[in-house]
């Protein structure tokens, strides 16, 4: 039973409040059952590290993410003269370029976030959009449009936007997020498509079309507010495969000029002899890490508020 | 019957078009980007010349537009794929070639992973809520956020020849990483040798392809064989005196597997991406090796066919996922 | 959370019990934990069925799987959602009989034609799948499983819910005409009491997962001892009786996670009094042959923690 | 479903009984618009004599009737929505059309590029040419004969497309020499071609239904100004007509609260703006339907109530717009025994109070007898026995009328009563049985209800496996009303079918469809079996307002005036 004390008094409150209202006591159930759930805190304490890190980055970090920590100019090419091993003063030693990888990790940790979180939004309203529009209308518009979703999610896209990018020249942050943004809607499309044929068959829409609601009330009131649990996990989920993504097309060798990431990073240790015998092994590996674990906290905290949200294990 | 065969030529159709969409999308984003497409297409080097202007008298790269689709889509019909600049050879010949490698690759590690995943999911929701259930699980999501190039070069650090474990530890066994075989055998032959190098320079990369793509399936088998356990069929099976093994053989898995059918299917483009990764870190010379090859030569006339084929591939393994389906399961429902 | 607690009643061979109640109150899980099919997360804390003679609690896995199905079936309800979509019904019929009395294929098949025949289905359906058969005749195909194996109790849990009147009729009365003829004991459970007068011998009233009343379902429906008892006789119209508003029962069914203190009923009872709010009222017998659980009748105790106990002879 | 007709009057309640299946709720929702009737009238306060007008037209001839009707329709009638009509005439000049335009389309480009050099042949030209017919063939594509809303138009463009694409791609394949004297290599020219005019079409596919749809709106809105009650029509009738929901649990969203639920109606019509007044509507609706007080369930949502109190905000929600009319589509069905009464209770309540009519919607016979004033009987689609409470459940005439009563369980296990149960289940509502559908159900069927002649062959068929028919080896039905018997080799057909006559005779009674034997005779050396004819009983008015389809009963005889010498 929920909190029914937060009940108002008087009998008389205006629509506006009432949805605040129901809104917060929403909230508040979700976070008392995020509380509860050890996969989802694991989950948020992981994420809650690494977006510390990101926000705090120019204080943590010692260096600046392209510094040049020590001299290369005396430097012959193929002799690489800078590269050092792990000490007290660089805890993960000094790249090819001269670089501190301690700092560069922790500035990746800006750019793989970044380019997660906004792609993942790109990506999901797009999804959305396309999943209520092509879900609820039906008929030619959702064959158009998942003929459309069909192609879309069969082309390799990782090549094709190699490609894209390479006949461009160079990419910039909003480019890459676009990029990325742009060719992950597809299967979010295809999720909450089927969310919403099966919302639509449910009574209360037929309640609702009864009353004399018009499609687009029907749309934002009843079939978009059940199938925003959906949404929301699957964005979280998104940002997850969004940071991959990133992570291979900088390892790939598709990267902003001018920053680090961590895919970037990786990318740069394997150019720079991380795995030759007596190499730097930390330059692959931490930066590695990071990656897996920040993912594994999305997809964590995702899949765990996909539990809370769409209970469909709980049913019975 | 009737309806069976209406429902798969639906589907049939439905695949033609996405084909078909996936060859104008291809041609969209590489041709109708702004600069020239004769010039941004061809490397400037003055040793392509011959084959630059082979290529544009092929593709019609001086006519308009238009002109340039009709030429393409008759030349992706008649398999007449130009030449690739780096190599000098007819595109197709080399994407078949690269093909057969690629396939015994991804074939390969999709079968591991379709037995393994399997067997774990359905482990793991027979144990729901025990120890096994949580630690496969948590490895699961662990594995399925792991990049896999990252993956491949840790297997590679561990397991290469001189790798950094095996200087230490003598005994430590250290597998081939380069190529599809011993290149000291000499050209490829249906010989023993030949065929045991091969084996053996396949473990590593299917390995990493395995075992990141192994979660995807396992989870989902574990999600959609425990939606299966709520059902009354599953209690009435047991009301009739089944062991917890029989009810799962004979009334769990048939109607738990038909939905994986397509689930693995959809997994396809994620293997496939994965392939690619596999192939760049291991140097198994397949079509993702040749793709990244082919994007730091700007081979272009290369690069397009490889989007095609790959387009292709997926849209033909959903489609034989829903035959199978539609023969598996007795409900024919279409959706 | 105590699902069902403190229920008891007994059943003899050829007899047909009722369990009656509304939506929640544990019909269902008593009709599970006779035969052990509690879903993972419930379990029988403690209590005893006693089926000649051994309790069913206490006997190994191996021994109760021996059990289900050759002496104890089940038909649940909903049969759309019982019959494995995915596998033929001869299968699934043939299935329990395979399996418990090893005969072969063929002997299997000859059986579940005559099974079906049995049911008033044709034979040669045996091949089809569940979904092609209409909601009644999947009914059919259900009590033909139960009986499969020739077992000694059907248990019955809501046979006929979901069903129009006219089928259900017809399920009813082939399940009277299969308990005559192969001397069944049946568990019939049902939120319909009307559905009990006519079929059964005994009646056991249950409420909020405990057990109010049992006794001859002519004496109970005739005069109800129990509140709840008398207030839910009297909800249900009599098309053959006045035109009336049948009387109804004011409040709502209680929640099995924060159960009412005391008697279960006490909210909703117009009787109730201190000590209903205070103690929590037996099963007892208040008259010969029919027992009830409430302190309107004198002598009957306050319940002790007290397990669960079934007794089939 | 057809055949419904009943009128509800003010003030009532009216129950609706039936198994499932039979249309029952299929009715309710077309009173409602929520499924389109595709035939007949939904009639909302109408003038008596407007209805007699209305009767008169439809059971007579006059010339001018459909017009007139429609007229009617368009007044009161809200189940019935105007179309566009294409005539033939138009269809056929469309058809002719897309042939010209086809023709346009591919071969004057091609053959202005072979035939005509010069400056008039250019890019220009066949690109223009192209979108032109392609746009062309895509309107047509997708208008009419269809409505513009099915999806058949999309289906035909498609094709319209493929086709017309493919003869340029096989062309350009088999025939890539450069034609003589034109501008242009073929591929070029049919690259163009192709190109232009696919997307016309696909632009074609999309305009077309979109402008047709707003042509005919504009009609639509022409007419609504000028005759009557069209426009508003849905919106006072979604105020004055409300239906509640069986399902208590499904019915309700569960993301909004009670508050959103109720005011919901009053919002969505924009019957009221002002915050106060919907709190105010809406705690008065809550109260009157017994959820006090308001305040504690304004902000609760749906999995926080109980079934009983979910179904009052369900009846809440209704009572906001304060309407006339409510469709109740089994309501208490899912509810609790203890407090299904409660519920009926306040219904009846607001009844008194509010001055409801209600159509009951149940296949709960016991529910009916305790509610209704008036109750009609549904099989399959179709009324068979209408009358009030007392005729119907006291006085059954209908055979399945009869039947349903047996059969509802009773309470009190004293009462033993006979029970009719019937054979079989309700036949598909796409294979309906002729004469009575009711007939192969029946237990007192005769001669007139209808059997086919599919059925007797059934029948003696059955009859023949038993052994009883030794010498026939071939039971075919021939027509709807004839069966034809074949003889075994060497038997006389004489013979044959005085046996015949006879085993039909007995066993009348015990399978009925030997009833609809008429005439047993032999031709040659086969025995022809002619059956009854049969007519659909029409429901028979046995006094005011109490009415019965069946063969059986009779209509009361017309008051013979006395006759005196």
């Amino acid at each position: 039973m929920g909190a029914t004390d937060a009940v108002v008094r008087s009998g008389v409150v205006s629509p506006f409040q009432a949805s605040l209202r129901v809104a917060l006591r929403r909230m508040q159930e979700v976070w008392a059952r995020i509380r509860h759930s050890r996969t989802a805190m694991v989950g948020l304490a992981i994420l809650v590290f690494f977006i510390g890190m990101a926000v705090f980055a120019p204080w943590v970090a010692p260096y600046g993410p392209i510094d040049r920590v020590a001299d290369t100019s005396n430097c012959v090419p193929g002799v690489t003269c800078p590269l050092s091993p792990p000490s007290a003063q660089h805890p993960l030693g000094i790249s090819e370029e001269g670089a501190d990888i301690y700092s560069q990790v922790i500035w990746g940790s800006q750019i793989s976030l970044i380019v997660g979180i906004f792609s993942a939004m790109v990506a999901s309203v797009l999804g959305t959009a396309v999943g209520l529009v092509s879900g609820y209308m039906g008929g030619w518009v959702d064959e158009v449009m998942m003929r459309f979703n069909d192609v879309v999610l069969s082309v390799p896209w990782l090549v094709l936007m190699i490609v894209v990018a390479a006949r461009i020249g160079t990419i910039d942050l909003l480019g890459l997020i676009l990029v990325i943004g742009l060719t992950g809607w597809s299967i979010t499309a295809r999720v909450i498509r089927a969310q919403v044929l099966s919302v639509k068959e449910r009574l209360f829409v037929e309640r609702a079309r009864m009353i004399g609601s018009s499609r687009s009330h029907i749309l934002m009131r009843h079939i978009f507010p059940n199938a925003f649990p959906l949404i929301f996990a699957n964005t979280i989920l998104t940002v997850a495969v969004s940071i991959l993504s990133e992570a291979v097309l900088a390892f790939l060798g598709l990267s902003i000029y001018n920053t680090v990431s961590w895919g970037k990073v990786i990318n740069q240790a394997i150019g720079g002899g991380a795995l030759v015998i007596g190499g730097n092994v930390w330059w692959l590996i931490v930066p590695g890490l990071c990656l897996v674990f920040l993912v594994f906290g999305f997809y964590l905290f995702g899949f765990a508020l996909d539990e809370i949200l769409n209970p469909r294990l709980r049913r019975r | 019957m009737a309806r069976i065969l209406k429902v798969m030529v639906r589907k049939g159709v439905n695949a033609a078009i996405t084909i078909f969409g996936i060859i104008c999308l291809n041609y969209a984003l590489l041709r109708l980007m702004p600069g020239d497409p004769a010039l941004s297409l061809t490397p400037r080097d003055p040793k392509y010349q011959g084959l630059a202007e082979y290529n544009r008298e092929l593709f019609g790269f001086d006519k308009p537009p238009w002109e340039q689709f009709a030429i393409y889509l008759q030349r992706t019909v008649t398999l007449d794929w130009g030449v690739s600049y780096r190599l000098g050879l007819p595109v197709f010949d080399v994407l078949m070639r690269d093909l057969g490698w690629t396939l015994v690759l991804v074939g390969t590690s999709t079968v591991a992973t379709i037995i393994i995943g399997m067997v774990i999911g359905s482990i793991a929701a027979q144990k729901r809520g025990k120890p096994f259930d949580i630690l496969s699980t948590a490895t699961g999501i662990f594995l399925y956020g792991m990049p896999i190039f990252w993956l491949g070069f840790l297997l590679l650090a561990v397991f290469e020849k001189g790798s950094i474990v095996g200087h230490y530890f003598t005994w430590w066994p250290a597998l081939p990483s380069q190529g599809y075989y011993d290149d000291m055998l000499g050209p490829w032959s249906w010989d023993g040798a030949h065929l045991t190098s091969a084996a053996q320079h396949l473990i590593l990369p299917a390995l990493t392809l395995t075992l990141g793509t192994l979660a995807g399936i396992s989870l989902v088998m574990r999600s959609s064989l425990i939606d299966v356990m709520t059902e009354d069929f599953v209690t009435t099976a047991k009301a009739k005196g089944l062991s917890d093994r029989q009810v799962l053989r004979r009334h769990i898995l048939p109607s738990g597997l038909p939905p994986m059918v397509t689930l693995i299917a959809l997994d396809i483009a994620f293997v496939i991406g994965g392939a690619y990764q596999v192939e760049v870190v291991f140097n198994y010379y397949g079509i993702g090796w040749e793709t990244i090859q082919a994007i730091d030569n700007l081979d272009f006339p290369l690069l397009q066919f490889i989007i095609v084929v790959g387009g292709v591939a997926i849209v033909l393994a959903n489609l034989v996922s829903d035959f199978i389906l539609l023969l598996l399961d007795p409900r024919i429902k279409v959706t | 959370m105590h699902a069902v607690d403190g229920v008891s009643f007994d059943l003899d061979e050829g007899e047909a019990l009722g369990l009656a109640g509304e939506s929640g109150c544990g019909k269902t899980t008593t009709a599970l934990s006779l035969m052990r099919l509690l879903p993972y997360n419930g379990k029988i804390v403690s209590g005893s069925i006693l089926f000649r003679g051994r309790d069913l609690v206490k006997v190994s896995d191996l021994r109760i799987r021996k059990i289900r199905w050759k002496e104890i079936s089940i038909i649940f309800q909903g049969a759309m959602n019982s019959l494995n979509p995915v596998r033929n019904i001869g299968q699934q019929i043939a299935e329990p009989i395979i399996l418990h009395e090893k005969v072969d294929e063929d002997e299997a098949t000859n059986r579940v034609g005559e099974l079906l025949e049995l049911v008033g289905i044709n034979r040669d359906r045996r091949r089809d799948f569940p979904h092609e058969f209409s909601g009644g005749m999947r009914q059919r195909v259900m009590i033909a499983m139960a009986l499969a194996c020739n077992p000694k109790i059907v248990i019955a849990d809501e046979p006929v819910t979901a069903l129009d009147v006219m089928i259900q009729a017809q399920i009813l009365e082939l399940l009277e005409r299969l308990r005559k003829e192969l001397h069944l004991s049946m568990i019939l459970i049902s939120h319909d009491l009307s559905v009990m007068a006519e079929t059964c011998e005994k009646v056991a009233i249950m409420y909020g997962g405990k057990m109010m009343e049992v006794g001859k379902t002519v004496d109970v429906f005739t005069d109800p001892k129990h509140p709840y008892t008398q207030g839910l006789v009297a909800a249900f119209p009599d098309i053959r009786g006045q035109r009336t508003m049948p009387a109804s029962i004011p409040g709502d069914v209680p929640s099995l996670i924060n159960p009412p203190s005391g008697c279960v009923f006490h909210p909703r009872c117009k009787f109730a009094f201190d000590r209903c709010t205070a103690a929590e009222p037996a099963l007892a017998e208040v008259t010969p042959g029919r027992r009830a659980a409430c302190f309107l009748y004198p002598g009957v105790p306050e319940v002790t923690p007290r397990p669960m106990t079934v007794e089939a002879r | 479903m057809d055949g419904v007709s009943f009128d509800v009057k003010r003030g009532e309640v009216f129950c609706l009984v039936g198994e499932s299946g039979c249309g029952k709720t299929t009715t309710g929702k077309a009173l409602l618009r929520l499924v389109d009737a595709t035939e007949g009238d939904v009639f909302f306060e109408l003038p008596t004599e407007e209805y007699r007008r209305y009767e008169e037209l439809r059971a007579g001839r006059a010339p001018d009737a459909a017009a007139r009707i429609d007229a009617i329709r368009r007044k009161y009638s809200f189940s019935w929505t105007e179309q566009l009509a294409w005539d033939t005439r138009q269809i056929l000049f469309w058809l002719g059309a897309v042939a010209a335009a086809f023709v346009l389309a591919v071969g004057l480009p091609a053959l202005a590029a072979a035939g005509i050099p010069g400056a008039l042949v250019n890019t220009g030209f066949i690109l223009g040419a192209s979108l032109l017919c392609g746009l062309l063939l895509g309107v047509i594509g997708s208008l009419p004969p269809t409505r513009p809303s099915a999806r058949t138009p999309t289906v035909l463009a498609l094709l319209s497309i493929l086709a017309f694409n493919l003869f340029p791609i096989v062309a350009a394949l088999g025939w890539p020499a450069t034609l003589p004297g034109a501008p242009f290599d073929a591929p070029g020219i049919w690259a163009t071609v192709w190109g232009a005019s696919s997307f016309a079409m696909l632009l074609g596919v999309i305009v077309a239904p979109i402008a047709a749809g707003a042509a005919s709106k504009i009609v639509l809105a022409r007419r609504r100004e000028t005759e009557g009650l069209l426009g508003v029509k849905m919106r006072t009738l979604r105020r004055r007509l409300h239906l509640i929901f069986q399902d208590p649990y499904e019915s309700l969203n569960p993301k909004q609260s009670v508050f959103e639920i109720v005011s919901e109606p009053l919002v969505v019509n924009k019957i009221a703006h002002d915050p106060e007044e919907i709190a105010a509507l809406v705690a008065r609706s809550l109260e009157d339907a017994g959820l006090r007080p308001a305040s504690e369930f304004v902000f609760r949502f749906p999995h926080e109530l109980s079934g009983g109190q979910r179904q009052r905000v369900s009846i809440a929600a209704a009572l906001a717009l304060e309407p006339d009319f409510i469709v109740a589509d089994e309501p208490v069905s899912m509810l609790d025994v203890s407090i299904r009464t409660e519920i009926l209770q306040l219904m009846m309540d607001l009844r008194e109070k509010r001055g409801l009519t209600y159509l009951f919607i149940t296949h709960d016979l016991g529910l009916a007898w305790i509610l209704a004033d008036r109750i009609a009987v549904m099989y399959l689609g179709k009324i068979v026995e209408q009358g009030t409470a007392e005729q119907v459940i006291s006085h059954p005439k209908h055979p399945y009328t009869q039947a349903l009563i047996s059969v509802v369980p009773s309470p009190d296990p004293r009462h033993l009563v006979k029970r009719t149960i019937l054979k079989g289940e309700r036949p598909d509502a796409v294979n309906i049985p002729g004469g009575c559908r009711f007939h192969p159900r029946c237990p007192v069927a005769f001669e007139r209800c209808g059997w086919s002649a599919d059925e007797v062959a059934e029948e003696l068929r059955s009859l023949s496996s038993g052994g009883r028919l030794l010498r026939i080896i071939g039971i075919e039905a021939q027509d709807s009303r004839t069966v034809t018997l074949q003889m075994a080799p060497g038997v006389s057909a004489g013979v044959a079918a005085a046996t015949l006559r006879q085993i039909v005779s007995e066993n009348r009674d015990s399978r009925l469809a030997l009833k609809g034997v008429a005439e047993i005779r032999e031709s040659g050396d086969a025995i022809q079996v002619t059956l009854q004819s049969w007519a659909e009983p029409p429901l028979i008015e046995l006094g005011p307002g109490n009415a019965v389809a069946c063969h059986l009963v009779t209509p009361p005889a017309e008051a013979v005036p006395a006759v005196t010498a």
